[in-house]
């Protein structure tokens, strides 16, 4: 029987994750687009879950929202990405670091 | 019928007027305007001052004790500038002024080729001001201020040729010598303040008695009587004016200024402060026999031992300069033996006859072109006979002559001192014996080294026209003075350019002038001032100290007393110290080298005026500058500023830099601090939570 | 159900995204030569959004769409504020993007945008509206950062800026999500009012630490602020400065709506968890205070010692906070709305000494500017003493209230602190002072003010205002203090 | 007009230097006319106090009150008592000598320079008008702003570090003055009125926080030892008339600080550690006399000397507490605190003096080193007894305002107790050590170089301002009673205050 802390447990796992991706990637600037995106998928499991067990709309109603911004967002996510490319022609997230101290 | 504050006030304010004329509109008016105005506002004030003494003395006039203004009032304190005159102030008054009178007209010859000229005078002038609101105060706070005053006047006078090295480190340390002497004045004047609660003297001295039994604690247990501690202190004071051991070593320093100065500031009057400050204050100190043994003890120390110096002196002036400090011993022997009158009756007739001894001195100085040193004198009496005359006169009052003025007023204070059985009365006994002999020694050598034997000195080219080439030759000496006070750079030592001559009258007709009290004051007054109540209620001395009162009953007239002079013990002594001088320095002065090598180490040490200067030096000078250099060094510049103010600010600087390494540019860090940032903020609440 | 009303009560925001498509259409219409015209046009938009929010305030708070949208005081005045700084950050960036040929019609928008968000964010009555607002001021914002097309700065400051935002409000939202759980609900009313009763209590203080992330992200506070230099250095100057300044209201807006009105005291009441992030605030602005002051200290770059400054600043700012009561809020607003307009004239001050070939950025581009201009020398001391928090200026003042709101709480420590920082501060706005007032210029490299009219004639007014306002700064604080006074 | 004397005693120069600087600009001739006009009629405003002040009640007078930030109970609120108007009027009388002082002396933007200087005098006579905590804080900290640019722009080599090491040491002393001060505001329960807060009470802890707190403030104003060290820098840096400023008025809000606030506001931690400001006093006095000895530079020998006159003020304040609580004799306490007050003004005429006459050798040798100077009194007659009576002055000679403030202070010392006496009298060794050794070696003696040749004596100008110096030192030494009167009272009230304990 699947309970409502399987689901948390599941959105903490995925969230770990996608954090974890954050920072622990030094290679390539679209992973870190991705990880977002799972981290945004963690979220949607937490709202879906407690408003199915509360029986409560609202939460998958925010989800609708995240997932619509979620769009914009990475749309932008990319443009910024060819941005950078365009002007340092590289994505490499090792080599971004100009600006310090 | 009483005096009036106008009169006291035009005495005080005259001198005041004439100095501020000639010191701010000195080249307006010119030297005639200036010495014609200085000398008019100091002729008023000596006139007028006669006749206060004349007032209170045959007048019958009151005391007089008045406030002009108030200077500050503040709860029941009280200070004001005001007037106390009574027979001690009118005869210091008198002495000032006259003698103060007499050394403006010397100096319109002695410095009638100075550029400072008008400069001079507006200093003496100024002298005389401050010195007259010394005397006359009523007040502790104004005696600070004429103390203080004459003391600046000083300071400006020993420095009056500036161009001097010698002479402006003369007269900074003459001032700094002083306020050491005035820290102890004013720690005084606080005490009687604390204790009495006023600054007013007539006040204090009403409740002078409620010191007795007062005592001022000054560790946890340990506590110290009232009146003495105000005696001492008071008297510190008096030891720095008055030129005691060991705050002597400025005086024969101060020989550096003009000789007027050295006649009228540092022999007659300003150095006298002491003797007489202590004696207004008798109602203090006729409190406290244990102050009054310090004052003893001191006094008969100066009395001998700067006596001795005066001995191995050569320069004339400086001779004469350690005469006065013994004889200022002489007078605080006296007051330290309760006889205030004898020291303030020797105060008088000193001030005559050593004005007179230095006035003659800086005649024989302008006689040999500014030569000093009695090595190159000798034989001088055909050249200048008047000098020569009031020179032996001055030496006779000053050995204690009978008759003239000196022997009367330190004669008693021998038999006072004999008298005394105050502690450390023995002691000074001895001292004041032996200073006799010492006293006519030096005195006499000073004679026959300048005066007779054989000239020393040569001249260069011929006699004649001796004024004008003095005048000429005097232009350039106080700019050539340069370097030494001693044989002066510019001539082989003991060559004239031309013959010694006698001086012009403004400056013989002072010494006459000066003579003649010097024979016949003691003569005159010792009856009344010194064993008659002449002084009144100015001078309170106890009963049982009053060893003038025992010597009253022996005496019957001064001419009584002057022959019996002849009979005494100290009369053999000087006759002994006159004997020694003229064989040695008259018949046989090749024994005078034999003694100093013979002598060597007492000579060395007397030479060296017992290497106190050198003392002084190394440690108050030197040793300050050190330690001043040492305090900036470490205190401020290392510790405050180096490791405390730059020292944090650096530190902040570095901990910056760290800090900005944080920033290291990458994304991930950047995350990274986030998810730490994260964690912190859960540990900590699970922190709050447990 | 939703009525006329309710778009009456935003009718601003409405007004604003409808004006700001009609200026996006007219942009795209027009020829190059007239695009003057949507410059003005825009200034004027705002200044018109500007008179409907105090116009049409109501006397009590009110809310649209069943508690999603709130009026009241404290949103007129964040808002009010964000759209009078635009319209000066406008007229600030004219010459500037001219110069630079950054594309007029998008920044406008954009920022139009953005400040729509800022609306939304201020007035946010519900978890709902606050992302959304949230996102739409962020996502305005990458864009503007990124604006300047061919610049790298411009573009990696994008990027830092693009991925930390996204994980903040990713962590934000996870809060948000396990507040939703503990509380079942999204409206920040229901929520405080259900924090009493929840057995959910752990799964909350989660959320409420995540969502303190998403606040301090958007704060800039230490150690969440490490985008800010960067992103401040990166972009064009006339972006620095609207994230520099309106972007700080809407941030303490958010900061007041999620725990003030979603989990703070109900007056004074024991029963909100205002003692928890009360802590959590305290170490924040301890943090921000310390990295903000001291790492400023050694920049060499005007714009990124700015953006340190701004850390600090933002310590001042939840010294405020922490006190969680009516005092504290007001003063922080103050606090932010002071330092709002003296930021603005700071970056004000760069936009207008550059020029083409010449970002006035590095802090030796103003040596000696008081011998070329005094006048805006003498501007640019009164922005920096302002910062410095030195009387009589209106930065003293905001100090003031924070740290006496601090001692009102009981935190004297927190005070001390932030005394002691601003000593630390006091240090390098005095070398921007001393480097215009007491080197000498060097050749080649010397500073004028530009000769936008405009732009200059706001600027002084603007800095003057800081003058004036530290001697007249009464109103202001008692209208912040009725705002919260309900 | 006379119920709003102060607010133009305050305003009429800070807004005077509007037109300074408008006019001004290229004409410099007009800034220095205008600016000396403002000067004079600020000077003669202040005189108006004399007439308007009631001297025999020495209560606050002239007040005037406007609600400021009705919501936080801050009021601008002026009043003066006698210390007030003594400290104003020195501060405008100065104001006007500064500005002639700097006649021609400054050319690189004198109408900026004077703009600074009216402003920084508004300010300061601001300070002393407040009554509101929050004001006075305002205008104790505003007063730094045009300091700071007049030493960081018309002052020496070394003028950054100097103006910057002054504002950070005076700001790192107030700002926890102003921590304090939110405290008593917190504790009075929403008032920021000096006499509130003078009424609140306190437990001994908090008075002991906030003691410490206005004595980091007032100390380094004053400056105590070991603070002081920012004092030499800024005054070897600063233009002759930043000097003169800085010594003859700034200064003095230190002392003034510790009447208002400390003594009212926290008496019994101000009896506590009296002790611990005495012998920092004493220090003061002893140890930086013997560092003044050895200065090579004229002004820096001058500011340490400063350090050390202050010293008496700090002492003639404190030792207040040991006579009325310890030993129970308030007329000395009186006594002490007087002379701490005339101490303040005469130091104000004395340092004044003392660096416009260096300010007056350097325009002419551009250098202040002791050692390129020697035998100026051979070209420089009428300089010199200038000099020297500015030296003796500084050396506390009777007769000179120097005398009267120490004096007392010593005098009402040994009451509290003879050792303190003692150490406060050395000054007078030390003291004119330091001063005349200088004198010695700058003015008598031999022509040194040819420079020292080629002086010019002092022109009509200079003249003036010295003069006008001297004038004041000779007046307050001669007949302190005026001042000492028109403080009289106030001082009377202060130490009344002081017996009344707050625990």
């Amino acid at each position: 029987m699947i309970t409502l802390s399987h689901y948390i447990v599941l959105g903490a796992i995925l969230f770990c994750i996608a954090v974890a991706g954050l920072f622990i990637n030094r290679k390539n600037v679209i992973v870190l687009l991705m990880a977002i995106e799972l981290m945004l998928l963690a979220v949607n499991t937490n709202f879906v879950a407690f408003s199915r067990f509360f029986g409560d709309v609202g939460g998958q109603v925010f989800v609708f929202f995240i997932l619509t911004v979620a769009a914009a967002e990475s749309a932008i996510g990319l443009a910024i990405l060819v941005l950078l490319f365009r002007n340092r022609s590289t994505i490499n997230v090792a080599e971004i670091d100009s600006m310090k101290g | 019928m009483s005096l009036s504050l106008s009169i006291l006030l035009t005495i005080a304010l005259a001198p005041l007027v004439g100095s501020i004329l000639a010191g701010l509109f000195g080249k307006v008016i010119g030297r005639a305007g200036a010495h014609t105005a200085t000398i008019l506002g100091v002729a008023i004030a000596c006139g007028l001052s006669f006749y206060v003494l004349y007032q209170l003395v045959w007048g019958g006039a009151q005391n007089f004790n008045q406030d002009v203004y108030t200077w500050f009032e503040i709860g029941r304190f009280h200070a004001s500038v005001g007037f106390m005159v009574d027979r001690l102030t009118a005869m210091m008054m008198v002495v000032v002024t006259f003698v103060s009178l007499l050394v403006h007209l010397y100096t319109i010859g002695y410095m009638a080729d100075d550029p400072g000229y008008q400069r001079f005078f507006s200093y003496i002038s100024l002298f005389t001001f401050s010195m007259l609101m010394l005397v006359m105060s009523n007040n502790f706070m104004q005696l600070f201020f004429g103390w203080e005053a004459v003391g600046l006047v000083s300071y400006l006078l020993i420095g009056f040729w500036y161009k001097r090295p010698t002479a402006i480190f003369a007269n900074l340390k003459a001032f700094l010598v002083n306020r050491v002497g005035d820290f102890g004045f004013l720690l005084g004047i606080s005490a009687i303040l604390y204790f009495l609660g006023t600054l007013d003297y007539q006040t204090a001295f009403n409740h002078a008695p409620e010191l007795v039994g007062k005592t001022l604690q000054i560790t946890q247990n340990h506590a110290w009587d009232a009146a003495t501690v105000i005696g001492v202190l008071l008297f510190i004071g008096a030891m720095g004016k008055s030129a005691q051991v060991p705050l002597h070593v400025w005086l024969p320093d101060s020989m550096e200024g003009p000789t007027p100065i050295s006649a009228l500031i540092h022999a007659a009057t300003m150095v006298t402060a002491g003797i007489f400050m202590v004696a207004r204050m008798s109602p203090l100190f006729e409190l406290t026999d244990a102050a009054l043994s310090f004052i003893l003890v001191i006094g008969s120390t100066t009395a001998l031992f700067t006596g001795l110096i005066g001995i191995v002196q050569n320069d004339i002036k400086r001779v004469i300069a350690y005469s006065t400090l013994s004889q200022l011993g002489y007078m605080t022997v006296a007051l330290g033996v309760s006889a205030y009158n004898g020291a303030v009756f020797h105060l008088m007739t000193h001030a005559f006859f050593k004005a007179l001894l230095f006035l003659g001195a800086g005649s024989v100085i302008i006689g040999m072109h500014h030569e000093q040193d009695m090595r190159y004198m000798g034989g001088l009496r055909k050249y200048m006979p008047v000098t020569w005359i009031t020179m032996w006169i001055g030496s006779l009052a000053l050995a204690g002559t009978p008759f003239f003025a000196g022997f009367y007023s330190k004669d008693a204070i021998i038999e006072a001192v004999g008298e005394s059985h105050r502690w450390g009365a023995g002691y000074a006994y001895f001292c004041v014996l032996a200073g006799v002999f010492v006293t006519s020694l030096y005195s006499f050598r000073l004679l026959y080294m300048t005066f007779h034997g054989k000239e020393r000195f040569t001249v260069a080219h011929g006699h004649g026209h001796a004024h004008a080439a003095h005048a000429k030759h005097d232009q350039p000496h106080d700019e050539d003075h340069a370097d030494t006070h001693k044989e002066d750079a510019h001539h082989t030592p003991g060559v004239l350019e031309h013959a010694p001559h006698e001086s012009p009258w403004v400056v013989t007709v002072p010494l006459v002038l000066l003579a003649i009290p010097s024979i016949a004051i003691g003569f005159l007054t010792v009856g009344p001032m010194l064993f008659g109540d002449w002084f009144g209620k100015a001078i309170h001395v106890n009963e049982a100290n009053n060893v003038l009162g025992e010597l009253a009953h022996e005496f019957h007239g001064a001419l009584a007393m002057g022959l019996h002079g002849f009979t005494a013990a100290p009369f053999w002594l000087a006759f002994a110290g006159f004997a020694v001088a003229t064989y040695v320095y008259l018949f046989n002065p090749s024994v005078a080298d034999k003694a100093k090598s013979a002598l060597k180490p007492v000579y060395e040490v007397l030479n060296h005026k017992y290497w106190i200067d050198e003392l002084y030096f190394a440690v108050f000078a030197k040793g300050g500058v050190k330690l001043g250099e040492g305090l900036s060094k470490v205190g401020d510049a290392a510790i405050i500023d180096g490791a405390i103010v730059n020292g944090s600010a650096s530190l902040v600087q570095r901990i910056a830099g760290g800090a900005r390494r944080l920033q290291s540019g990458f994304l991930f860090h950047y995350a990274f601090a986030m998810i730490l940032g994260l964690i912190l903020l859960l540990g900590g609440y699970w922190l709050i939570g447990q | 159900m939703p009525s006329i009303n309710d778009i009456l009560i935003l009718l601003p925001e409405a007004y604003l995204v409808v004006a700001a498509c009609v200026l996006l259409l007219l942009d795209a219409y027009l020829k190059p030569a007239q695009k003057g015209i949507v410059h003005w046009l825009s200034i004027v938009v705002l200044l018109v959004g500007a008179y409907l929010v105090v116009d049409g305030q109501p006397a009590t708070p009110v809310t649209a769409f069943s508690g999603m949208f709130v009026r009241d005081g404290v949103s007129e005045v964040l808002k009010l504020f964000s759209l009078l700084i635009m319209a000066v950050i406008f007229v600030y960036a004219r010459p500037y993007l001219k110069e630079r040929a950054i594309p007029f019609g998008e920044f406008y928008t954009l920022s139009i945008f953005a400040t729509v968000g800022i609306m939304f964010l201020v007035a946010a009555g519900s978890l709902v509206t606050v992302y959304l607002g949230l996102e739409l001021l962020t996502l305005s914002s990458y864009a503007l950062v990124a604006l300047n097309r061919d610049s790298q700065l411009s573009s990696e400051a994008a990027i830092k800026y693009f991925v930390l935002g996204a994980l903040a409000s990713g962590m934000l939202l996870y809060g948000m999500s396990m507040v939703y759980g503990a509380t079942h609900s999204l409206d920040l009313h229901t929520i405080h009012a259900a924090i009493v009763g929840t057995e959910w209590k752990t799964l909350l203080l989660f959320g409420l630490v995540f969502m303190i992330v998403g606040i301090g992200f958007k704060l800039g506070a230490a150690p969440f602020h490490m985008w800010i230099p960067d992103v401040y250095q990166g972009s064009p100057t006339a972006v620095t400065v609207f994230i520099g300044s309106a972007q700080k209201l809407a941030a303490f807006g958010m900061a007041y709506r999620l725990l003030s009105t979603g989990m703070g005291d109900i007056a004074g009441g024991a029963t909100g968890l205002a003692p928890q992030w009360q802590m959590m605030l305290a170490v924040l602005a301890v943090l921000s205070l310390a990295i903000g002051n001291l790492v400023a200290i050694v920049q060499s770059n005007l714009k990124r010692l700015l953006a340190y400054s701004t850390i600090s600043h933002m310590g001042y700012l939840l010294v405020g906070l922490v006190n969680a009561g009516p005092e504290g809020y007001s003063a922080s607003m103050f606090y932010a709305v002071s330092y709002a307009l003296t930021s603005a004239a700071a970056f004000g001050m760069i936009l207008v000494l550059s020029r083409s070939g010449f970002e006035c950025e590095e802090i030796d581009d103003l040596r000696g500017l008081n011998q070329r201009s005094p006048w805006f020398a003498f501007l640019m001391l009164l922005v920096m003493f302002s910062l410095a928090g030195v009387p009589p200026l209106f930065g003293f003042f905001g100090k003031l209230l924070v740290l006496k709101a601090a001692i009102d709480a009981g935190m004297l420590w927190l005070a001390i602190v932030g005394a002691v920082f601003a000593i630390i501060g006091l240090y390098y706005y005095l070398r921007v002072v001393k480097v215009m007032y007491f080197d000498t210029p060097v050749e080649g490299k010397d500073v004028q003010a530009r000769s936008d009219a405009p732009a200059r004639w706001v600027l002084s007014i603007n800095a003057l205002a800081l003058l004036v306002l530290g001697f007249t700064w009464a109103p202001l604080l008692a209208w912040c203090q009725r705002a919260f006074a309900g | 007009m006379s119920n709003h004397l102060l607010s133009l005693l305050i305003w009429l120069p800070v807004v005077g230097a509007i037109p300074v600087l408008l006019a001004g600009a290229g004409r410099p001739g007009l800034a220095r006319w205008i600016s000396l006009l403002v000067a004079v009629a600020t000077f003669a405003a202040s005189l108006a106090l004399l007439p308007a002040y009631d001297a025999a009640t020495g209560t606050l007078q002239l007040g005037e009150s406007l609600s400021w930030i009705p919501s936080l109970g801050i009021n601008y609120s002026l009043a003066v008592d006698g210390i007030s108007v003594a400290l104003i009027i020195l501060t405008t009388f100065v104001q006007i000598l500064v500005i002639v002082g700097a006649w021609e002396i400054i050319q690189n933007k004198p109408h900026q320079y004077m703009a600074a200087m009216l402003v920084l005098e508004g300010l300061m006579i601001g300070v002393f008008c407040a009554t509101d905590a929050l004001l006075f804080y305002v205008f104790f900290e505003a007063m730094l702003i045009p300091m700071f640019i007049l030493i960081g722009i018309w002052g020496g080599p070394r003028r950054v570090y100097a103006t910057l090491k002054f504002f950070i040491y005076t700001f790192f002393g107030s700002i926890f003055m102003l921590v304090g001060l939110i405290y008593l505001y917190h504790k009075t329960g929403g008032s920021f009125a000096i006499a509130d807060m003078a009424n609140v009470h306190l437990t001994l802890t908090e008075q002991a926080w906030l003691f410490f707190a206005f004595l980091l403030g007032f100390a380094i104003k004053v400056p105590m030892v070991p603070v002081h060290t920012w004092l030499p820098d800024a005054h070897v840096e600063a233009p002759t008339g930043g000097s003169v400023v800085l010594a003859a008025v700034m200064l003095k809000i230190g002392g003034y600080g510790f009447l208002r606030f400390s003594l009212p506001i926290t008496p019994d931690a101000s009896h506590e550690f009296a002790w611990l400001v005495i012998v920092l006093s004493l220090i003061a006095v002893c140890y930086i006399g013997y560092i003044a000895l050895v200065q090579q530079d004229m002004k820096k020998l001058v500011a340490y000397s400063s350090i050390a006159h202050m010293g008496f003020v700090t002492l003639g304040i404190f030792i207040a507490f040991l006579l009325v609580r310890d030993s129970n004799n308030p007329d000395a306490a009186r006594l002490g605190m007087q002379g701490a007050m005339v101490q303040m003004i005469s130091h104000g005429f004395i340092s004044g003096a003392m660096f416009t006459c260096i300010g007056v050798l350097y325009d002419r040798m551009h250098t202040r080193q002791i050692k390129d100077y020697g035998g100026v009194i051979n070209v420089m007659p009428i300089f010199a007894p200038f000099y020297v009576l500015f030296a003796m002055a500084n050396s506390g000679l009777p007769g000179t305002s120097g005398f009267v403030g120490e004096f007392m202070v010593i005098l009402a010392s040994f009451s509290a107790n003879p050792w303190i006496a003692l150490f406060g009298a050395f000054t007078l060794i030390i003291g004119a050590a330091y001063t005349l050794w200088m004198v010695k070696r700058v003015l008598w003696g031999d022509i040194k170089n040819k420079h020292v040749a080629e002086l010019k004596d002092v022109n009509g100008r200079e003249i003036f301002v010295l003069s006008a110096f001297a004038a004041g030192v000779l007046v307050l030494g001669i007949w302190p009673e005026p001042l000492v009167h028109l403080m009289d009272a106030s001082v009377a009230r202060i130490v009344e205050q002081l017996a009344i304990t707050k625990v």
